[in-house]
């Protein structure tokens, strides 16, 4: 009750709160007044509002006028409760995407940010950067743009935020001299986004910036000129901790994992178990094993069952100095992972269980396989849909049969309980499953790319 | 080879020539970027640890070690806010800096001596370090008012009020385990999953502008667009336009990007729900999506006191309950949602109950019971 | 490779294997050899076809000749691997339901067996007998039926299997004097079952038998004159073990279970552990509880999270002297298991999380519930559609409301991820839960019966 | 009360009376027939054991004891078969017996002493004492070509055949847990799941007699009945009949039973499939229905040696290697599909993979793997 009946009335209490800290010139004449945004630049947090105001007030910019209206636009939203931005067609000579163009509904009142478009722009894989190429960006950002960046977009982009369309053309020149490009939007592939894996990670299983470089920039007019169906997106994390959210939000993931069995160093066992308790072990180790794979001896060494395990990370997370991933690398590769709209949320669907990546000619096999996947979404998906609607639609047999990959018990939680379905060539397709068997060793994965 | 010339050496500006063919370099090349030390060990790192929130130790095989200073940023960032973070790189740290998936901002060093005094730097700049560990890290948001076409409410300034109170759990690493939080600036949810979300809930079918639509809306794709098949194409007072079936209308506003004349969003009907549970990393649960948990909050900027008031709510209550090593899911899956229920004070409603394609799968079938 | 030829031929050896061990007087000129059947008389496990042959032989016996001709039909199904029996309408006076009329399509060929209706008889719940009755059941039939019973059918029937229509009703009318009565068929009430449970297991949480026939008897209208869209059954299992498969095989399935802390003796639970081990205990008991409510404490003795436990009997199962269900018992109520036609099996879902039953006002309340959802169902289910279709079809939501239960989180593996849903008075609904719980103690549980 | 007093006194057989009317006294009250120690210390017991397979040890709060033998039967009995188990109860028993879901007899008695004699009395006439425990107990099965209307084999047969290569796993108590067989005569499937099942399954769309459709079917009812809607009504030859889409049918057979003239059974097409992992139980994991892992299998009476091969193939793989209290279901879930494909030398194919309704909630959506 109580929380209730205050949830009923802090809607008045909400104006109270904050209050501006900033001592900034709201009140001063040619400058928009923003009672509610300044309520926004009290507590501990960086805030972006001072940001903005930071900017409205360098008088001697070109963006000062700008931003001054961009607040102001700003602070009507946040007394209408609405927005005030419309799309548009934007884009720089040669290209088709990257940009995303808003005109404002209301520039009758705020003229100067009457244009205030997005370049996307492709960061470097792992969003490394030196000082001295982001203070590049942030001046060609000051000449042609409003001075607000977002490091970085959900998807991955720098997102350089606020521009007229003559400025759009200036920036992306400067920009694209030092050798940055624009990034997806619209019906496109869409810019990519890996973890710090490699560079920084015991737990990396493969080198994920070569992996999404070798794939993107083999597709670059697909980024460029939007005529796909619908976007489409690669992620890659080096292994199922999964720090890119690949899973979900690509529509091609590529997720590291091993073959071969993890490694165990039983003195480090005992260190940890000596250190965290067996009891505090056997609750937060053993027993959070999803596949019960793990058992502790009474010596308090540890049995892994390597068969079982399903390389969800868990002991290797917790006891990263003790276990590790083992020798034989690479990736699982999960499509059609989307947000919700149509169909309801997806996520990446197991479509090659494993794909070595290690040499020259396993990331050439990755780069076709991911060409071949594009090529299928091209030419089989309805228009505005995502590749997850598709392979939901047809189903996985014919997505398989599409892509010629064979069937793999990876790829499901379990077989099928319905008994509909028509089997009179099953013994057929068993014989196909020997055969396979007879030739190949390492199942369905190796298939996937040939 | 994939890599591409251009993007290797930085060319001074030059007068753009008009019209200036682009070079589709695509995605530059990390390595010219990145810090000396893990460029050389690119691939062979052994082991991490946390000396302290916010800073991480890693260990490479070949015995080189880097450390990493971790900061909070605002994400939407002015560029006196990037250089300042530059000259503390500069003068601090090595010149070298990367940015998380949540927009938090790592300085690496080769010396952990070095680490007090970047520290210092940045906490006396408003920079709060942490997002490590067990902590709650940034939140992970989306454009809302300040940029996007469709919005219901602003996410920057719901992610601002609540970073503003989870301020002390970001420095800090004091949750059972890492705690990841997003927010969506309308049902479209670019934010996506999170152990906690908080996302734009449309309550009322769109409001539709008739004398509009037939200009602006590709009126059959638009009828394509409705997961539930309530438009109809229409003729309104003379006018082509088209036509909700507000019995069957789920109130999810994929209708109105591709036509704003179908209102969606107002001032009062456009409110804000809560979600719990969503994962996507396969540490020893599957992922899973987010559940909801409370809807029909009031969009009341600047700074959303009902939803800060639910958040914190849920979170503590996890904070309390859960055992090391639990993602908020995880948790919950474990004492199971009657006691989710009770311990956060909230409310179970039939708005709980799926009713969406293969709400079959929601059900608990099973005698399987909690009391 | 190798299975898979063999299977290919096996069909010949198919017919090699077994033989015929009996020595009945196949070849007889007045009996129908049965050179296939005959290949079931062999091996350990008692043979049906010796029984068949037996009542066949009993040439003083009315049975006698239709058992030749069933015989005969039989083998001659084996032969042309079909079966040649088809439906009609049978029922005794005063019924419409309980027979399952045969007619034979090659009555030509078996003239005596052209009729062979079953009579489906309901059984004292957890079949319990005693010798006597068992007699008179065997002598009834033997008098007016063809000697074949089956113990039981899998919706828990005595069946008396083959006779003609007049044997129907004298088979019945003798039976009838003697207690038993005619179960279901068709669109109608089903026969039910209960487990052991009560009569002999220490784990059951309520009356099984009393609940059984406390409903079913409230009922018997609708057992005996189908009159409802489809058949509707109830199961009743005494613990979550749910030994007479209640989950999936009844429309209406009380499952036991209790509400308070399970009890432990830890003296007896260090007696396991001593005898099995550690590691043995914890990989079998503490890794397998499906909720990780199960801590194993350094002395060996046992921490048990009780509302973490969701009562499924594992740990009981396993030790059953250490542990034991606790003493506010009742039953969880779930609705909707069945079959897989049309839209595939559906298991039932928790509906009722508890409903205590121990006096006579909670049987009372139970019945009263049963009666509503019959009520429910007769009312809006389509035709030859399952309670569980019908709850599938108007959704969760829906069927609770026209029950007049209130939501309970227990009924769900995890409330909605879908966003698609009009939320406009959830602030109400949120009140009308917060009410309830000001006023009631025990959830949605305690309402649905009200 | 619910009782009905015409059921307590049995009533000497009368010359019926033409039309008689009905007593509708419903189910019979147990506690008649019931062993008076079971009636005695009802709802009353403590805990069980089991002193050696087929017998089971129950011990009342009140210090009773009862216990139990435990015999197989081939559920479809003649009434001498009957007879023999009753003099078996009276002579070597205490006169009152059960059989339990699965068709096996139990005989009650209170004291040990009377064990061995019932046991050996069993065996001598050839009903195998066992069924408990960790045991393969008796499989539960359904009517088949000696009842039925719809059957496409006999499960009597099938069953009979099984058991007596599975004789051995009755009478001792040797598998990791309880094992739990179904069968099932037609793709209805009165047998509901097990931890093996073995389903009639059609693998052709039904062939239609059209002269007997017009009089026999209620067309639109049989067309409603159709999962896939691949049935509609058409004129054949003059007559009104029914149409199948062939591209559409899933042949599951739901178009026979209300139109027999749908001939969904031939000798030829009317084949065998075999599934593994239901469980009813809620012990450990929810319960759960059982997964496709063989079809095509030829419906080979009397003796079916295809299944035999599989079955046999699939109980040792799992006998061999789950660890105790794992039923099917849940060791496969251990191990993995992968290596349960391996270990029982059986193929995965493009069927194993589901197209059902809701399809995609048995799809691996994570990047859980195993090699
Ligand atoms: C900018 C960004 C949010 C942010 O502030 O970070 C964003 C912004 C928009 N998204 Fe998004 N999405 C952004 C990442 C995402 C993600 C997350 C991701 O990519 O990891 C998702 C979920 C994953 C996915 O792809 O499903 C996402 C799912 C959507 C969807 C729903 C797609 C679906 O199938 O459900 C739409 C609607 C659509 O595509 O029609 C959408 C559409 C949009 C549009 C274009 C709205 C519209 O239709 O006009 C927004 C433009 C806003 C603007 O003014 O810039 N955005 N969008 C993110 C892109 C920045 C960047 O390029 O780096
Ligand atoms: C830096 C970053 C990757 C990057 O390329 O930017 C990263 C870095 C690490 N992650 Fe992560 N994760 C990062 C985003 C993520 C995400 C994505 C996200 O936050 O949106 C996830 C998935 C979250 C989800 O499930 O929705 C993620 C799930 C994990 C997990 C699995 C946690 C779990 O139990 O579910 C681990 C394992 C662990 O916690 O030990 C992990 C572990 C790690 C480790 C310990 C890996 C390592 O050995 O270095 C890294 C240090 C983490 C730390 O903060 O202590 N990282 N990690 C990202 C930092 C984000 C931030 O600033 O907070
Ligand atoms: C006799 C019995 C099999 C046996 O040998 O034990 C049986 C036999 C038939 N069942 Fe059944 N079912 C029998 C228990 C079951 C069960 C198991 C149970 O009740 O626990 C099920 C699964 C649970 C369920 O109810 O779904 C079952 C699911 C079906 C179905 C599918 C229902 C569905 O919704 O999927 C049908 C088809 C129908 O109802 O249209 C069906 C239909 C039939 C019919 C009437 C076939 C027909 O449509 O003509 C069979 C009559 C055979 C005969 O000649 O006696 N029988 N049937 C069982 C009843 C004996 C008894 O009364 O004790
Ligand atoms: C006699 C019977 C009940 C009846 O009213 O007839 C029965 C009796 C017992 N069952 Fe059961 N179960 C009986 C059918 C079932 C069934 C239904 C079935 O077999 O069709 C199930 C569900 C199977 C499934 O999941 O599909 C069943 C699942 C269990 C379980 C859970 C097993 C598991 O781990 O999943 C237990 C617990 C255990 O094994 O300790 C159990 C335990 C028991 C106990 C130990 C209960 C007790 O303390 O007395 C009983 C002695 C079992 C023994 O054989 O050692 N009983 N039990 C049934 C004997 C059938 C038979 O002749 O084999
Ligand atoms: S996904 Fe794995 S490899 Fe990549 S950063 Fe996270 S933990 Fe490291
Ligand atoms: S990685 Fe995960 S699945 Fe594998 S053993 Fe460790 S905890 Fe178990
Ligand atoms: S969540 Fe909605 S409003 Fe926010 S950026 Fe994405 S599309 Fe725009
Ligand atoms: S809001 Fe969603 S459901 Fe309603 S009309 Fe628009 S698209 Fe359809
Ligand atoms: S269901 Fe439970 S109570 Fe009933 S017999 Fe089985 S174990 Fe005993
Ligand atoms: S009954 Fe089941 S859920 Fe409860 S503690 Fe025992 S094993 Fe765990
Ligand atoms: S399974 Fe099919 S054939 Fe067998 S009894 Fe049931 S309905 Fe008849
Ligand atoms: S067999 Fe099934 S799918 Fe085919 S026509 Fe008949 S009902 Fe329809």
């Amino acid at each position: 009750m109580a929380d209730k009946s205050k949830t009923e009335d802090a809607g008045k209490d909400g104006g109270k709160e904050g209050g501006c800290g900033s001592g900034c010139g709201c009140a001063s004449a040619n400058k928009h007044a923003t009672p509610r945004l300044d309520q926004l630049e009290g507590g501990p947090w960086p805030s972006f509002v001072t940001g903005l105001k930071r900017l409205r007030d360098s008088d001697d910019k070109q963006y000062a006028p700008m931003m001054n209206d961009l607040l102001g636009q700003l602070e009507h939203s946040y007394t209408e409760r609405l927005g005030f931005w419309k799309g548009g067609t934007v884009s720089v000579f040669g290209y088709g995407g990257g940009i995303i163009p808003r005109f404002s509904e209301v520039a009758d009142k705020f003229p100067a940010s009457k244009e205030f478009h997005t370049l996307r722009v492709m960061p470097p894989p792992g969003f490394h950067y030196n000082t001295e190429v982001l203070r590049n960006i942030c001046d060609i950002w000051e000449r042609h743009g409003s001075g607000l960046i977002a490091l970085h977009g959900q998807s991955g982009d720098i997102m350089l935020q606020g521009t007229t369309t003559a400025g759009c053309q200036k920036a992306f020149d400067e920009l694209n001299e030092i050798g940055f490009d624009l990034g997806g939007a619209g019906p496109a592939l869409r810019t990519s986004m890996s973890c710090v894996g490699h560079a920084r990670c015991e737990m990396s299983n493969y080198d994920e910036a070569r992996a999404l470089r070798t794939i993107l920039n083999d597709n670059v007019g697909e980024i460029h000129r939007p005529a796909l169906p619908y976007k489409f997106k690669f992620k890659f994390s080096g292994c199922p901790n999964d720090c890119v959210n690949a899973i979900h939000r690509a529509d091609f993931a590529v997720i590291g994992t091993w073959r071969d069995d993890m490694k165990v160093d039983q003195q480090e066992v005992k260190a940890y178990v000596a250190k965290q308790g067996r009891k505090y072990t056997i609750d937060h180790v053993i027993a959070m094993c999803p596949t019960r794979a793990l058992s502790l001896n009474d010596d308090d060494t540890l049995d892994v069952d390597n068969k079982s395990c399903v390389r969800c990370m868990h002991c290797i997370n917790v006891m990263h100095k003790a276990l590790a991933p083992g020798d034989d690398k690479g990736a699982s590769i999960l499509i059609g992972g989307k947000r919700s709209l149509k169909v309801g949320d997806l996520m990446g669907t197991m479509i090659v269980p494993f794909m070595k990546l290690e040499t020259d000619a396993d990331y050439a096999k990755l780069k076709a396989f991911a060409r071949q996947v594009i090529d299928f979404f091209a030419d089989n998906a309805l228009e505005h849909e995502r590749v997850g609607e598709t392979l939901d639609r047809i189903g996985l047999p014919a997505f398989l049969d599409a892509l010629g990959i064979e069937p793999d018990p990876n790829m499901v939680k379990h077989p099928r309980t319905s008994s509909y379905v028509r089997t009179d060539d099953f013994t057929e397709e068993a014989e196909k499953y020997f055969a396979r068997r007879g030739l190949r060793k390492d199942g369905g994965a190796k298939d996937a790319a040939e | 080879m994939t890599e591409t010339t251009a993007s290797l050496t930085p060319a001074k500006p030059a007068a753009p020539p008009k019209p200036r063919k682009p070079i589709e370099s695509g995605v530059p090349d990390p390595l010219q970027y990145m810090h000396p030390i893990m460029r050389k060990n690119y691939g062979n790192w052994a082991w991490h640890e946390r000396p302290r929130p916010g800073v991480l130790r890693h260990v490479a095989k070949s015995g080189d070690e880097i450390f990493t200073v971790r900061a909070g940023t605002q994400r939407q960032m002015d560029v006196y806010t990037i250089r300042k973070l530059c000259d503390i790189a500069d003068k601090h740290g090595e010149g070298h800096v990367r940015f998380t998936t949540r927009s938090n901002i790592e300085f690496m060093v080769a010396a952990f001596d070095k680490v007090p005094a970047l520290i210092k730097a940045l906490t006396e700049e408003g920079f709060p370090v942490g997002g490590t560990g067990n902590s709650v890290s940034m939140i992970s948001h989306t454009q809302g008012w300040l940029h996007c076409d469709i919005p219901g409410t602003d996410a920057s300034g719901v992610v601002k009020s609540l970073m503003d109170m989870l301020h002390k759990e970001f420095i800090q690493e004091d949750m059972p385990t890492r705690v990841r939080i997003t927010t969506s600036c309308c049902q479209i949810n670019c934010g996506g999953q999170g152990d906690i979300s908080i996302n734009v809930q449309y309550t009322k079918p769109p409001k539709i502008d008739h004398d509009r639509v037939g200009n602006v809306c590709e009126r059959p794709s638009v009828v394509a667009r409705c997961p539930v098949a309530a438009i109809r194409p229409a003729m309104v007072n003379g006018k082509p336009s088209l036509e909700v079936d507000e019995k069957k209308c789920v109130c999810c506003g994929a209708c109105y990007p591709p036509c704003p004349p179908m209102q969606i969003n107002s001032a009062e009907s456009t409110k804000l729900a809560i979600w719990v549970g969503g994962k996507h990393s396969n540490a020893r649960s599957k992922p899973t999506f987010h559940k909801l948990v409370v809807a029909n909050l009031p969009n009341n900027p600047p700074r959303w006191p009902e939803v800060e008031d639910i958040v914190r709510k849920i979170l503590y209550a996890y904070k309390e309950d859960a055992k090391h090593w639990e993602r908020m899911g995880e948790w919950i899956d474990r004492i199971g949602w009657p006691r989710f229920f009770e311990k956060t004070g909230l409310a179970f409603t039939k708005h709980h109950l799926d009713t969406w394609v293969g709400a079959r799968h929601t059900m608990n079938m099973s005698a399987h019971v909690r009391f």
